[in-house]
């Protein structure tokens, strides 16, 4: 009997790679913003589904909460405000800098394709913690929740500063005042 | 997967057989409650209501009114306004309508059963994430509103549907932070743990976080964008709010959306503070023994959950009938300045008496 | 199991796409989400480079990349709105011009 | 059993229905176009201004707050489950964690971000 499940995972990531290259491209490309943000829900969605599909429940569902559900709520909502109208894409405008940054990166990309592949690939398995022992110990939630609490105390209190300062920024920066300072 | 394949053929079949009954279900709440929200105000009110609708002789109060209304509604003549965005204006219905169905999966209608050896839960997803799930599809209903109103090329639409957006989100965080406390007391964020750990009457979370409850029953309503706060269909100041513009099945669409999710919300809060399936004072799962029949006690547990769900729909009707509707900025007051430090304070207050009860 | 190096791929070509977006769009808001494009590639290496050496950590820097990332959208576009305010546009072509 | 399979198939259902309501109203129904009904709805009268205006900060303020008080329910999802297991330490950790916050939603208030007149 053919490994079924091995077969069915290729199909689901293969599937997903090609669906999220293309709602990507569509992001990117998308004359009207309003487009590019459905097209972004999408392509956010679709990562969810790729972390569920390697059993990472939890950051699977933050991602639809946090990324779909709220981030780009917050961009469509600006679009909204500011009544943007569809752009133009750079035509063949040349410009140097971006053209040499851009053909930089497609070759790091090239080189990181090249040395992740030039290795002999190495499964998923290899010395992964079992799911099996992930559900025993309290699920993934529970073992993230945990490791987060005790491991992670410094960077857990730095988030709320973080979230702090960002709150303060936003509505310093955004809010008109009612009566504009006389200089 | 650790599943040899009969089993897997088992699971997959129940899988669709639970999912298969649910959607018939769900796809039943819009025209029932088309009929109760006007025979309930009728009595409310002392008139009569629909009553004539029949078929044949048969009057039966009406009930054939809600078939009719859908007749009329499908048959209606489709008109797009000029200007609408055209792609959008046709995709926000598929928004608004695809979380509440997805929701409604997460939510356990009754005891696990025994078929053929294996066990079967009687809801048709369980993830370890349960409640993070439910929020974050929830989420998710946010752009059909947005995206309706801002495609229809129509200021009120656009005025309602910001309102409405912005409304959902506001009461997304009370909302989420109300059933904190309940994963404190409970211990799990897995739903089906949690009604069954609700095994007699006073361990309901409805007595042990009353507060919970009140924050939790507040957001409900206003999630749901319903009277008391039903500000995005104004309709003295919006025409009809974000789906002014929607007529015939795409209206039926955004209908069906919300009443499938005023259901699910319903069954949610009956699952978290009012025991779920349980029955008070005896265990529905002994049933089967009692009774000799296995699944029996499946069925009334299921009704028992279906029970408590039509009560806090009756309580939609009731109240819309009842209070009048706020106006924004006092919306928005409740919601940011008064749920939300409320919340918060409950939170605490939960884990301050927890911590002192469990760590001495 | 598909090979982790899949994922690795797959997140190369959407960082790519990212960096694409956000050097060639005029759009601000169009910038901030090619960057938020970027932000889940880095996300997606960590999960699947987490799950493959078989630890949490991978999944717990998400959740921090996650917060990193509304925290920038949500000071981001502040700005944004700062600067329609003043200027009246978001072209990136014309901010650069104003800035003397 | 996977149990994004059910997922999967209530998306799918989800979305055909919706599609199906959505594309249903095209097909259904009768089709007599005019200027005056395919205009947008203004109570009767011709269209005064666009429905292109700009909308308050208001509702974009209320946005950035949302996506903020999010995580933080995040957060708080993650040290309520599991705390039976970090007993009066996560308490700490959480009570500091809280303490920050409600300063910056203090802030919030103070500086009236959320007065809707």
């Amino acid at each position: 009997m053919p490994d079924f499940s091995s077969l069915m995972s290729h199909g689901v990531f293969h599937l997903l790679a090609g669906l999220i290259t293309l709602v990507s491209v569509l992001v990117v490309v998308s004359k009207h913003p309003v487009k590019s943000a459905v097209f972004l829900v999408v392509d956010l969605f679709l990562l969810a589904a790729v972390y569920a599909s390697l059993e990472s429940h939890f950051v699977a569902a933050i991602q639809v909460l946090v990324y779909a559900g709220a981030v780009v709520v917050l961009f469509l909502f600006v679009i909204m405000l500011l009544n943007l109208q569809p752009d133009q894409l750079r035509g063949m405008r040349f410009n140097p800098v971006e053209a040499v940054t851009l053909i930089v990166s497609v070759i790091g990309m090239l080189i990181m394709l090249g040395v992740s592949m030039s290795g002999k690939p190495t499964g998923l398995g290899d010395g992964s913690m079992d799911v099996n022992a992930i559900e025993a110990a309290g699920g993934n939630t529970y073992m993230i929740a945990m490791k987060l609490l005790t491991d992670y105390i410094w960077p857990f209190e730095l988030a709320s500063i973080l979230i702090l300062l960002a709150i303060v920024a936003a509505v310093v920066i955004a809010k008109k005042d009612k009566k504009p300072v006389v200089s | 997967m650790g599943l040899t394949a009969d089993e897997f053929t088992i699971q997959f079949i129940s899988t669709v057989v639970k999912f298969s009954i649910l959607a018939v279900m769900l796809l039943q709440v819009p025209p029932v409650m088309l009929l109760v929200e006007r025979r309930i105000p009728a009595f409310m009110q002392r008139r009569k209501g629909p009553n004539r609708v029949g078929l044949f002789k048969f009057r039966l109060y009406g009930v054939m009114q809600a078939l009719a209304d859908t007749i009329k509604l499908i048959f209606k003549e489709e008109v797009v306004p000029e200007g609408a965005q055209k792609v959008f204006y046709h995709l926000a219905p598929v928004f608004s309508v695809f979380p509440a169905f997805l929701i409604a999966m997460a939510i356990p209608y009754g005891p696990d059963i025994q078929v053929l050896g294996q066990t079967i839960p009687l809801s048709v997803v369980r993830l370890d994430v349960g409640f993070l799930f439910i929020f974050a599809i929830s989420s998710l209903a946010v752009y059909g509103v947005t995206i309706a109103g801002w495609a229809s090329n129509n200021k009120y639409a656009l005025l309602g549907s910001l309102r409405a957006s912005a409304q959902m989100i506001s009461y997304e965080i009370p909302l989420g932070m109300s059933l904190i406390p309940i994963v404190l007391i409970y211990g799990s964020l897995d739903l089906n743990k949690i009604v069954e750990a609700q095994t007699t009457f006073l361990k309901w979370g409805i007595f042990l976080s009353p507060i919970s409850f009140l924050l939790f029953l507040i957001a409900m309503f206003a999630e749901t964008n319903r009277t008391p706060f039903d500000l995005s269909e104004a309709e003295g100041e919006l025409v009809a709010g974000f789906h002014t513009e929607y007529n015939s099945t795409k209206f039926a669409a955004f209908f069906l959306g919300e009443y499938v999710s005023m259901f699910v919300l319903s069954c949610l809060a009956s699952t978290v503070f009012f025991g779920g399936w349980q029955v008070p004072f005896f265990d529905v799962r002994a049933l089967d023994q009692l009774v000799g029949l296995p699944g029996v006690g499946a069925l009334v547990g299921f009704g028992s959950l279906l029970m408590k769900a039509a009560f806090f729909m009756w309580l939609y009707v009731w109240v819309r009938w009842t209070i009048p509707r706020f106006r924004y900025d006092q919306l928005m007051n409740l919601g940011w300045k008064y749920m939300i430090p409320l919340g918060l304070i409950n939170v605490v207050a939960t884990a301050l008496v927890l911590a002192a009860v469990w760590f001495k | 199991m598909v090979p982790v190096e899949f994922y690795f791929m797959l997140a190369c070509v959407i960082f790519t796409l990212g960096l694409f977006g956000a050097l060639f769009r005029r759009n601000i808001i169009m910038v901030l989400m090619s960057i938020e494009l970027m932000l889940n590639a880095v996300n997606l290496v960590f999960v699947a480079a987490g799950r493959s050496i078989g630890n949490l950590d991978g999944q717990i820097m998400v959740l921090f990349v996650i917060t990193v990332a509304a925290c920038e959208a949500a000071v981001g576009l502040a700005m944004v709105i700062a600067l329609f305010r003043k200027y009246g546009t978001v072209n990136t072509d014309i901010l650069r011009l104003l800035r003397g | 059993m996977n149990p994004y399979i059910p997922v999967l198939m209530a998306l799918l259902f989800g979305i055909i229905l919706g599609g199906a309501l959505s594309a249903l109203a095209a097909l259904l129904g009768p089709k007599k176009p005019s200027p005056e009904k395919s205009d947008p709805f203004e109570c009767g009268v011709p269209m005064v201004t666009s429905a292109n205006e700009k909308m308050s900060v208001k509702f974009y303020l209320t946005a950035i707050l949302f996506i903020l008080f999010d995580i933080e329910t995040i957060f708080l999802y993650l040290w309520a489950k599991a705390f039976p297991n970090l007993g009066w330490f996560g308490v700490l950790e959480v009570m500091v964690f809280m303490v920050i916050l409600v300063a910056g939603y203090i802030y919030v208030i103070k500086r009236g971000a959320l007065e809707w007149d």
